[in-house]
């Protein structure tokens, strides 16, 4: 993997004033902060399912996210996170505490409990909740993008897409589908080096799958995904291409997955001495030097900035353990508009097949 | 920002077609125009109503439905897709969550199983996981008896009718389907239609439709024969199967059958088939569909339910045969249910 | 041209792993360790056999399935393919054309969804079409309350049951587990393995198995408790859990319920349930599935045919709701079929 | 499309005898003559379903499938065709009369009637029966690569895919199985201008397709398909390659389809002048006038073949007109090992539905 890694472009300040790198600063800090507080509270059995971590690529899901055009009103751009993009997430608008929720199934997360992780929706943010099928998030996407295009909205889409995800037929067909359209849909693809166990290399035989955007006819550009500068003006570049008109956009960011696929998995595949090195690419630790380097920013206020997110972090934390689990009969929440959902005859007090 | 509505307004109102005013001058129209007038009323109606599918463009679509529509309407609302049922299924359910209302066409229904993972994993749970409606309608052709082979003679019903969220209709009559094609495009929940290919364009289908804007509401059967002997439960094509078989009944031996459409598969109008049972007390389900796992189960399973003491005879079944659709015609026509056999089966009943 | 047989013999057999040598050294299994050894063997047993699927090499599947079965058997046999269940499912079918022997492995099961299409369109219709069989075996876990939520939790048989050409197996207990599967790798047409996470791990279900090579036919149901007053008809989990309403409707109320496991749902064992019915007079379907379109319907029909005259009560269902599988453990549990929920219905029932 | 078209290879005689050119000429006439009276017999109501054409395609069915092992016994090369390969068929050694029957739905075709056109199979020529769900194909024969490659056979396996076809998920996830694990497989991609009426830029936003290739990691080919030795010398490398172990190959033709999709599509959509383009570089004229030109046949020795192959043809034609159509109980055949497919209760002589 090591070898795969193109150094990011750095070009400067990106554009950004000093609040704003403050800012991207800050959502890096908080991605890593829920995510560990979120481990604390699996290890502690309160995380109901699985819990996935993005330990090490926070870079890629912030800088990228930091690039749209961000809303609370469903105006701004739309993007579908994959399952370590709870950065992107975060910097769209969502709440630590409602992550927390959904990790916990609790009444008032924002599926009720009916769902799972960042797998929740919020259109005015502008963030579409994926499903574990991998694929169809990108299919979704293109009918997001073309719904820009119909209704003249010089909006963009931006779908997240493991390279796992990148040998689905759902990726293909969504993808090639925005491509002939000249969608505004940006697909970013995290190549972080696995899909569950497998290898990249065992998933595709592409030296680097930014040699698919040719194949589809479209802009394709890749870039350091540890580099949250570069993630961010790689990004912003195709959002542009894209909102102007000019098509769907297929980026790469090389990064990788420091943690298992989620926590149970204990990385016996992993090759030694690949850890440590990533270790040492830490996104943060790169860009705290970096903000430091450049005099962008000082220990002191970086530090300040870890403060509020630990603090912001806690109080989310016991906000969502203090929220009640669902009552078992909002299982009864309808599927359809308007219908309710037939109950068990068999729980009803006097049970009667004619109500089955 | 302009909305697709604002857009429109630029564009001066045309005149419509010749080949989609047959409502309005009063001529009858066959089920294929009836489904085609709907879907015109329903994109001149709502500008947030557009159509996907493959070579339904300039082409028109296999069947001719959406004929005239790119020329009107314009490439942004019809939309000619790569072969990927997958991929504009999926699509249309983005789009859908932006307010807007596809429809999307499978070529032959045959092909929506290409579409199965987006239909009954991302669209039938989006309201229930709180990530919204998705209204939106995947229609085409279905069926056998045009010797169209094990690919392009399918019913794919049960393929979805077991997934919560989806509605499922499958029209008999034009009225029905232009109404219920309306009533399915402006419903806030994802509908599969089914558009039978033997009744596109049969001529003793023809029907002179109300002028006005009308729909039939999902999710209500229709009682199309009323009888007092036996119930036949039936849908699509086996409908008119169904209405000569009771007519044989009822001319041979004095049994009056009640021939109940279902219209609408997914909801299941259980009262419908309930009540009609209680006055007949004996059911015959008739599908085109394969036997095992075929809709006549759920039906058996909720007469069980709700009306078992009013069964004067077992709930028995025609169907096709359990086999892929055979292409040539004496296998075809020994594959799917005949007239013949709803009337053995009915006399069987009303003499048990 | 060397045959994958004549490559084997060029290497020595090795010294079986620990974890497959359980019932050669006389210890009981657990259902998931007699999945593993019936694979195990049957690789042994026939070079033809291989596997295919997700982190089912180096990782030895999500859920350990194959742990060591590369280092065993090599990576020609045992194959990590990218995330595409269609096109490896496909694969599979070519290579059982050309007369290997595939098993893959669906991560979980819910991911078959997206190889819908060749399974219910390519490998179901093979044979049948003339271009001969697909000895192929598709596995993987199923089933809910494991808070898995509703993307690994499903039970997804009622897509394939409508299918022709298909064969459904779900085991309830490890040696027909183990039994099922060599069959179901044995039989030359393809066959879907549904395999519950909830009895994976069981403690309960631990059990010596014969040393010697065995199978279970497919397509035979199961009586796993006799009973006079009731036939409970169901499969995979909802076995045990019928078990033991069983237990208390006998306790509370001496009532004598017949537990009937199907172990194979398609083809179904008619057979088996037609004369249990017949003994009882009364029948009680239970399935984890979902209510609308679940098997229940299936099987009532077939009652009806066969044996209506003997039901002296309506056929009933206990189901899960109509709707996905939630996640969090109070509405998982509203939401799956529960041992009281059996013993309420077996009580109406039989005090029909 | 026209200014797509590059001009074949044509080097020399691409190590063929002048039998084997003559034998490829005669496939190449036996394509077009089995087709013509086919249209014939549709016109007469005699073909049961659809008839599809590939007039003007030939030379890339009959090219390509020239360039296989070609054996009678089960080892030779394995091929998939699309709907428009009946050239393909014929070389592998599929027999006129067979496909005649399976158009006309004869209890003798080699489906029995079940199945239509050139869906069947023949393990030991080495053929196998598409259905008409696009892409599927793409997936079996990576099976059918995979299974010669676990046996150590050197034997390969070639996929026909039409433009339309590289849309689907099927192909994407089909070839890219093949790629990664570098099974012998060639797919060879029919650029014929249009699937069904849309045209290839409404398919795909790429230039060609061979530039899909960089992106799955093969290697990739394209040609002239309406030069026959061209397609069959571009074949020939890429079978060699895939025997020799070397992976999976993508090969593109551009070559036009001169009729409908099927025999009741009248071509509305197809801009004026493009037809009369494409007919002047009909395949069968250009190989015709390249062997007299080069002196590698003559007119009487064509001419010889041109009757002998009609003449070959009449007799199919009256032969598949004698057969009988199925008994309707032929419908019963069974869909699985040793069972039997109920019949319908109602049509036994004393209905009991005890026996439903
Ligand atoms: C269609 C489908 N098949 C299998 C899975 C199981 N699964 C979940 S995540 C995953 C690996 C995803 O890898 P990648 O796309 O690289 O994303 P990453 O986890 O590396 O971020 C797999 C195989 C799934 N969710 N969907
Ligand atoms: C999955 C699927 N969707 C739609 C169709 C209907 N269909 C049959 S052939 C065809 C066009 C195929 O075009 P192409 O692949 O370019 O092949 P060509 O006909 O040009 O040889 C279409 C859309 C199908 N057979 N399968
Ligand atoms: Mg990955
Ligand atoms: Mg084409």
């Amino acid at each position: 993997m090591p070898d795969r890694t193109t150094v990011g472009a750095g070009a400067g300040v990106a554009g950004l004033s000093r609040a704003q790198l403050h800012e991207i600063y800050g959502y890096l800090e908080l991605t890593r902060r829920v995510e560990e507080v979120l481990t604390h509270l699996y290890r502690q059995n309160k995380v109901i399912g699985g819990l996935y971590r993005s330990l090490g690529q926070e870079a890629t899901a912030v800088g990228s996210a930091y690039a749209l055009r961000r809303r609370t009103d469903g105006t701004g751009d739309v993007i579908a996170p994959a399952i370590r993009n709870l950065g992107s997430l975060l910097v769209m608008g969502a709440r630590p505490v409602d992550v927390m929720r959904q990790y916990m199934a609790k009444a008032d997360s924002p599926t009720g409990g009916r769902e799972q992780n960042v797998h929740f929706t919020d259109y005015d943010r502008g963030f579409i909740g994926l499903i574990s099928h991998l694929g169809v998030m990108i299919e979704v996407m293109a009918g997001v993008a073309l719904s820009f295009r119909l209704r003249g909205e010089d909006r963009v889409a931006l779908a997240y897409c493991g390279d796992g995800m990148t040998s689905t037929g759902g990726f293909h067909e969504g993808f090639n589908f925005a491509a002939v359209q000249r969608l505004p849909l940006v697909v970013l693809i995290e190549s972080n080096g696995y899909a569950y166990s497998t290898p990249t290399a065992r998933q595709s035989a592409v030296g680097s799958f930014i040699e698919k955007a040719e194949g589809y006819g479209v802009h394709g550009e890749r870039c350091d995904g540890n580099d949250v500068l570069a993630v961010y003006e790689m990004t912003r570049r195709a959002v542009d291409h894209a909102r102007a008109g000019k098509g769907a956009v297929l980026l790469e960011v090389v990064t990788y997955r420091r943690k298992g696929h989620a926590e149970h998995d204990a990385q016996a595949y992993v090759p030694p001495g690949e850890l440590a090195h990533w270790e040492a690419l830490d996104p943060l630790d790169r860009f705290r030097r970096r903000l430091l380097d450049e005099g962008w920013a000082t220990d002191a206020e970086l530090d300040a900035i870890s403060t509020r997110i630990a603090g912001e972090v806690e109080a989310a934390r016991e906000a969502a353990e203090r929220s009640p689990m669902p009552e078992p009969e909002a299982a009864l929440e309808p599927v359809i508009a308007g219908a309710r959902t037939a109950r068990p005859w068999v729980r009803l007090p006097t049970p009667d097949p004619h109500l089955a | 920002m302009a909305t697709v509505a604002e857009q429109e307004h630029v564009n001066p109102p045309r005149e419509r077609p010749e080949h989609v005013r047959n409502t309005e001058l009063g001529k009858p129209v066959t089920f294929l125009e009836a489904i085609r007038e709907a879907l015109w009323e329903e994109m001149e109606r709502d500008p947030d109503v557009f159509l996907m599918g493959e070579d339904i463009g300039i082409y028109g679509g296999a069947f001719k439905m959406t004929d005239g529509f790119l020329d009107y309407f314009g490439e942004d609302r019809v939309i000619d897709t790569p072969i990927s049922e997958a991929g504009f299924t999926g699509a249309a359910a983005g789009a859908a969550h932006m307010g807007l209302r596809p429809v999307v066409e499978m070529q032959f229904m045959d092909f929506v199983s290409c579409a199965y993972e987006p239909l009954t994993n991302y669209i039938a749970t989006s309201r229930w996981r709180g990530s919204g409606p998705v209204p939106m309608v995947v229609r085409g052709p279905v069926g056998g008896g045009v010797r169209g082979g094990p690919f392009h003679s399918q019913n794919p019903e049960m393929a979805f009718f077991h997934t919560p969220g989806l509605k499922i209709v499958y029209p008999s009559t034009a009225y029905d389907a232009k109404g219920l094609l309306k009533a399915a495009i402006r419903d806030d929940d994802p509908v599969l239609f089914f558009e039978h290919k033997r009744l596109y364009r049969a001529p003793a289908l023809r029907e002179v439709l109300p002028p006005e804007d009308f729909v039939v509401p999902l999710g209500e059967a229709r009682i199309h024969r009323e009888g007092t002997d036996l119930t036949i439960v039936t849908y699509g094509m086996m409908v008119h199967e169904a209405l000569k078989a009771a007519e044989r009944l009822a001319g041979d031996d004095g049994i009056q059958a009640e021939v109940l459409d279902l219209r609408t598969l997914l909801p299941l109008d259980e009262d419908a088939i309930v009540s009609s049972v209680k006055k007949t007390n004996r059911l015959l389900v008739v599908h085109e569909d394969t036997r095992t796992g075929g809709l006549a189960g759920e039906i058996a399973m909720r007469v069980n339910e709700k009306a078992f003491e009013w069964l004067d005879a077992p709930i028995l079944r025609v169907t096709a045969i359990d086999t892929p659709v055979p292409y040539s015609p004496p296998l075809e026509d020994y594959y799917l249910p005949q007239v013949d056999d709803i009337v053995t089966a009915g006399k069987y009943l009303a003499g048990y």
